[in-house]
């Protein structure tokens, strides 16, 4: 029986190892030609499998555009970007397998990703400690860039618009624009949606807003309507959605119905093509990273290219991870080596007012990203600025 | 006496299964109990075994209270029985059966397996086990055969050698020839005759009457919960009352 | 507080509706089947081809979406259940195996519709509203509140008084008995699945209309309710089943206003504890579940 | 043998992920062992993992000693649950469990030091490959030599008749228990292990979905002995990740696995190592563990 067992563990590990050795070749998403300097590889770690793998298809298609263009018109010093596309699986464990892969195996210059901040504090760290430059591209809870739990981050990088960033803008133009005095907070138990709560509460302070009550919903609620009631019971002049586009569109719903005339205030889990088709989207605020309506000429011309080359519009996450990548491209034409991750790192800090679809795009001391907040609502099915 | 229920009692809703039913055993005798099918029989079995709690009365066992133990705490004391329905383990070994009706005679190994050991002789243990299974006539080439693939008479062998395992001091045979063709039932009753020879107390529950009036030095009969009587073999078959009980019911069926 | 009241018969109509199917199963074949949920977004997601691809109008989608998970339920049980009942599989086994079917179409629906929340196309969904006074109603709300109950009283007629019924309590009661008998026990069982899985799918189509959101993983929530709500009415019980979904309902609301928002959902759970320590036949149930 | 570092270097984590879910299907294995099916080790997981980390953070307690106090405090909580929970049986056993790993969920997304739903982020990652799998050889060793002694078979004989065992003389609900709280503190020890090897921990790691996986692992794998759990785990855990271009049909493939071993291999993948004496036991239809 002993024996047994060790023939079995072993059978799994030579079982494994046969697999390791034979993944890389089947696996990456190459978007390259020969050239006559090496490739320089850039890992993205994206949601293909699991929980947020919806995520996904515009998250890669957004880096590989990018890889794509910047490869057409010459690469960096004459080098051509590699894009290596692995699965996240949407949780931790595999997340970080993916960071060591790129790290380990792939030598990647930087890495993209992963989808969820939850995995995120996971795959971080591991780069943090190899010192390979990170930028986050789906990212926006706390403790991402700045500040971490494991210590310093420097290596980490933020092209996704934190809430930190985004909710006080948005806060502070629905307080102007509809006069608010309180509001009731709706949260989820989620990190995504505690961190939101955190930021609101402090947003809301700043601007002199009163916030009467918070109510926490669970992942296992199906009806919103008790707690719109219990909302109501305190008569806000707005509700506080903090929660994903789900929870928020059955939010939305029980709000028309329960307060007419109210608006609904969420984070950035509003921001989903879901909602555009709830018939109550129009009572919402939302802060974005990216405008679609945008008229920069440089988000026109990316609008245009992606519809050209996978037949979709793009949305939020295809303009962050065409973002990134374009702002990394920046840093390694700057950086005179991609393997010196040092200099790399250094470039990116340098990054200043770069056009992105996104706006003129800079890190913060922090890392994190200084770009406008576009506040919308939601008209005919589209997102438009708030006004 | 070695066993003595006084006033035993047991009600299931609205039935008194048991009604204070008061018998004793001798040390090293064998008491018959017999009854028409409903009278308690098994219940009151159950009762002493420990397998459901009393509703009332006194169970005494070597002259201690052992009111309200658990069936665990009872095999331990030294009242081991067979089931009317075999409940041998099916998907275990004949020797893990019998094994297994030693639990409370062997110390616990678990900490001293730890540490491997040659496998050099058969442990005392395993040496008992196998010739209990050929005293109840099995054999110990079927050792390794699993329970569930013996034939019904077997199983109910087995069940006998398992409870024989614990070295009891009342051996409980609910039904035991049940199932048995008469070479089988034969050597059933040398088996049960060679036990009480070495000074083992029996309480058998048998429909074969003719078994029951062989072996046993006293008959108790149930019907409908009560004991109606209990007297030597040869005074119950005399019994009115007796054949009343078993004449009407049997007229029925 | 006349506002929550109604929200809590809601969502303990709900609880209710989707328990139905799941306790029908258990009381005649005493299998856990951990593929309802799966059944009940499987309702939706048919409404939402009928409707979204076929351009079918919601009254033609909500009798195919039902008959379909109805067919789906007995194809479930050829597959997944049958093979086990021929062996005699303890319990256990068949927990799993309506597990296995559950992550594989699950995933199926992910494939096809992605695993993130989808709605209906803009009005293609019944939108009936009544108004009293002030209060207005929604058609479909109604509709969920009275139909978990009448459903209830029809199922519980056709278990007491109709042949199909006896055959099936008779089932439940021991299933080589009930074949003695004369029952076609093939045809009885499927005819539990049918209408088990045909419920559950009605459930999946009117809560995605009620909401009009529907996911890959709406059932999940529902899941561990409808233990609650099948433990706390007592197992094999289905106006047990029902009453629980009410007490659940109540139970959740109550907690929301009264107790601090942190504990409100250690509610259910905490409930389904108790009840199971307690008193584990639940209010209403007949099975013991300390069976020797 | 640079390769091998190589690989060992990028794969550790799933390497590390593999054994801690060989360590829960052990655990899981243990009480379907003695017949009992529960859903609980998920929650016992998470207890190892959150007081682990949390006495790492805050009192600076030494790693192998935080360890060994979660796995401690899993089985301390397991204990009275275990003496509450074994009056039922069954169906009822495994609801009743699922719904205490629930309530444990629920008080973790509540309680403030536990950092609610956010969880614990920046566990240092000290958990070595060989802590894990010394952990597995270790457990595997120690529950297959049990298996053969008396409590082993005490636990065999409840699983197959509680109450024959009982006239037995075997104390059952003391030796259910007992399965239960070992099976805790391992499940205790491998929460402590998967902490400190992925850097962060939250709630939702440790519910419903965790508890079924585990179960899989050990159903797949099969139930006749110790061997089983462990390559059930390996398999499914492994598999994903060794099929990669399988991943989007993951689910559809693990559930095909699953549902082809439960109709035609009950006891599990280790039913080939023992054809012989599964074929019997099918024969009189004693064949599943639970």
């Amino acid at each position: 029986m002993r024996r047994l067992v060790a023939v079995g563990i072993g059978g799994v590990l030579l079982l494994a190892s046969c697999g390791g050795t034979a993944a890389p070749s089947a696996n990456p998403a190459t978007a390259t030609v020969a050239a006559p300097k090496p490739d320089i590889k850039i890992g993205l770690a994206t949601a293909k499998s699991g929980a947020a793998n919806f995520y996904n298809p515009q998250q890669s298609n957004g880096a590989l555009l990018a890889v794509e263009q910047i490869n057409a018109a010459g690469g960096i010093a004459g080098a051509k970007l590699q894009l290596i596309v692995e699965d996240d699986g949407s949780v931790r464990d595999q997340g970080i397998t993916a960071f060591k892969k790129f790290i380990e195996q792939d030598k990647v210059a930087a890495i993209l990703g992963p989808t969820l901040s939850a995995v995120a504090a996971g795959a971080h760290p591991v780069a943090q400690a190899a010192g390979i430059p990170v930028i986050a591209i789906s990212n926006t809870g706390l403790g991402i860039v700045g500040k971490c739990d494991y210590g310093p981050c420097d290596w980490i990088f933020r092209a996704s618009l934190g809430e930190q960033s985004a909710v006080p803008e948005t806060v502070k133009a629905a307080t102007q624009k509809l006069g608010l005095k309180k509001v009731v907070i709706i949260y989820g138990d989620g990190k995504f949606e505690l961190d939101d709560l955190t930021i609101f509460k402090d947003a809301f302070k700043a601007n002199g807003v009163t916030v009467t009550k918070e109510i926490a919903y669970t992942a296992k609620d199906v009806d919103f309507a008790p707690f719109v009631t219990q909302a109501k019971g305190e008569n806000p002049d707005a509700i506080v959605a903090s929660s994903l586009a789900g929870p928020a569109g059955k939010i939305l719903d029980e709000v028309a119905k329960q307060m007419p005339g109210k608006r609904v205030i969420g984070g950035n889990g509003l921001n989903s093509a879901a909602l555009l088709s709830n018939a109550n989207a129009g009572l919402m605020v939302v802060g974005t990273a990216w405008s679609k309506a945008s008229t920069d000429k440089t988000n026109t011309d990316f609008v245009a290219a992606y519809k050209t080359r996978f037949g979709v519009d793009p949305d939020q996450f295809a303009a962050q991870s065409y973002t990134a990548m374009t702002v990394l491209a920046d840093a390694l034409k700057r950086s005179g080596s991609a393997t010196d991750h040092a200099a790399v790192k250094k470039a990116l800090e340098g990054v200043s007012s770069l056009a992105t679809p996104l706006g003129a795009f800079s890190f913060t001391a922090d890392h994190d990203v200084k770009q406008p907040t576009f506040v919308m609502t939601v008209k005919d099915g589209q997102f438009t600025p708030f006004q | 006496m070695l066993l003595e229920t006084v006033g035993l009692t047991k009600r299931f809703g609205g039935v008194t299964a048991v009604d204070r039913v008061d018998l004793g055993i001798a040390q090293g005798r064998a008491l018959g109990l017999i009854g028409p099918n409903g009278a308690g029989k098994t219940t009151l079995v159950n009762l002493i075994s420990g397998v459901v709690p009393a509703d009332g009365g006194t169970i005494r066992l070597s002259g201690s209270d052992v009111t309200g133990r658990p069936a665990h705490r009872l095999a331990a004391l030294g009242i081991a029985r067979t089931f009317q329905g075999v409940r041998v383990f099916r998907g275990l070994t004949v020797e893990d059966n019998v094994l297994i009706g030693r639990h409370t005679r062997t110390r616990s190994d678990a900490l001293a397996r730890l540490i491997p050991r040659p496998r050099s002789a058969i442990d005392a243990d395993r040496a008992r086990a196998l010739s209990l299974i050929d005293r109840v006539g099995l054999g110990r080439r079927r050792a390794e055969v699993l329970a569930g693939e013996l034939p019904y008479g077997d199983q109910r062998r087995l069940e006998i050698a398992r409870a024989l395992a614990s070295e009891p001091l009342l051996l409980i045979l609910d039904e035991p020839a049940a199932g048995m063709n008469p070479t089988e039932s034969a050597g059933l009753r040398a088996l049960i005759g060679s036990l009480l020879v070495e000074g083992l107390t029996i309480l058998l529950i048998e429909h074969d009457v003719r078994l029951v009036m062989d072996t046993c030095q006293r008959v108790a009969v149930l019907n409908f919960g009560r004991k109606i009587a209990d007297d030597v073999p040869a005074g119950i078959q005399r019994d009115p009352v007796v054949r009343e009980a078993y004449l009407g019911t049997e007229a029925v069926a | 507080m006349a506002e929550q009241l109604y929200n809590a018969v809601f969502i303990g109509s709900i609880y209710a509706l989707f328990a139905l199917g799941f306790a029908l199963v258990f009381s005649v074949l005493d299998i856990l089947n951990l593929a309802h949920p799966t059944v009940f977004m499987l309702g939706a997601f048919i409404a939402l081809f009928v409707i979204g691809t076929l351009g079918l109008p919601w009254f033609v989608a909500l009798p195919i979406a039902v008959l379909v998970t109805g067919l789906f339920g007995i194809a479930l049980d050829r597959v997944a259940f049958a093979p086990l009942r021929r062996r005699g599989a303890p319990a256990l086994s068949s927990m799993i195996s309506s597990l296995a079917v559950t992550l594989i179409v699950v995933r199926l629906v992910e494939l096809r519709y992605g695993g993130d929340f989808i709605t209906f196309p803009a009005g293609s969904v019944p939108a009936f509203v009544f108004r009293v006074g002030d209060a207005t109603f929604e058609g479909i709300r109604l509709a969920i509140v009275v139909l978990s109950v009448v459903l209830m009283l029809i199922l519980t007629y056709v278990l007491r008084r109709t042949q199909l019924g006896r055959d099936l309590r008779a089932l439940a009661e021991n299933p080589r008995a009930a074949r003695l008998l004369g029952v076609d026990v093939d045809r009885a069982i499927a005819a539990t699945f049918f209408v088990s899985s045909a419920l559950g799918g009605l459930a999946g189509v009117l809560l995605a209309f009620a909401y009009n959101t529907l996911d890959s993983r709406m059932g999940v929530p529902l899941e561990l309710r409808a233990f609650t709500v099948m433990v706390v009415g007592g197992m094999g019980s289905l106006p047990g089943a029902v009453i629980g979904a009410y007490v659940l309902g109540l139970g959740e609301v109550a907690s929301l206003v009264y107790l601090p928002t942190e504990l409100r959902d250690a509610f259910a759970f905490g409930l389904l504890f108790l009840v199971l320590v307690l008193r584990p036949t639940g209010l209403l149930g007949q099975k013991s579940p300390d069976r020797v | 043998m640079d390769a091998v570092s190589d690989f060992l270097r990028t794969y550790s984590t799933t390497i590390a992920v593999i054994g801690v879910s060989a360590l829960l299907a052990l655990s899981v294995w243990l009480t379907l062992y003695a017949g009992q099916l529960t859903l609980g080790n998920a929650a016992f997981m998470g207890v190892g993992a959150y007081v682990s980390a949390l006495l790492g953070r805050h009192l600076d307690t030494p790693f192998p000693v935080a360890l060994l106090i979660g796995s401690v405090a899993a089985a301390a909580l397991a204990l009275p649950l275990g003496s509450i929970v074994f009056r039922l049986r069954g169906v009822y056993l495994a609801i009743a469990t699922l719904a205490f790993g629930e309530i444990v969920r629920v008080v973790l997304l509540a309680t403030p030091i536990t950092g609610r739903g956010q969880g614990l982020n920046g566990i240092p990652p000290k958990t070595e490959l060989w802590h894990i799998y010394l952990s597995v050889l270790v457990v595997a060793y120690v529950l297959w030599r049990v298996q053969g002694s008396t409590i082993g078979r005490a636990w065999a004989a409840i699983r197959e008749d509680e109450i024959a065992s009982a006239s037995q003389g075997i104390a059952v609900g003391r030796h259910k228990l007992a399965a239960f709280v070992i099976g805790a503190l391992i499940a205790g020890w491998a929460g402590g292990l998967s902490a400190h090897v992925t850097f962060s921990i939250d709630p939702s790691d440790f519910g419903f979905t965790k508890a079924v996986q585990v179960l899989v692992f050990a159903v797949v794998g099969g139930t006749p002995n110790v061997l089983g759990p462990i390559l059930g785990a390996g398999l499914l855990t492994a598999l994903p990740e060794l099929l990669r271009p399988l991943k989007d049909y993951r689910d559809i493939f693990q559930g095909a696995i699953l549902l082809l071993v439960i109709i035609y291999l009950p006891r599990g993948l280790v039913t080939f190592v023992d054809v012989r004496r599964t074929r019997r036991l099918s024969r009189i239809g004693a064949l599943d563990v639970a």
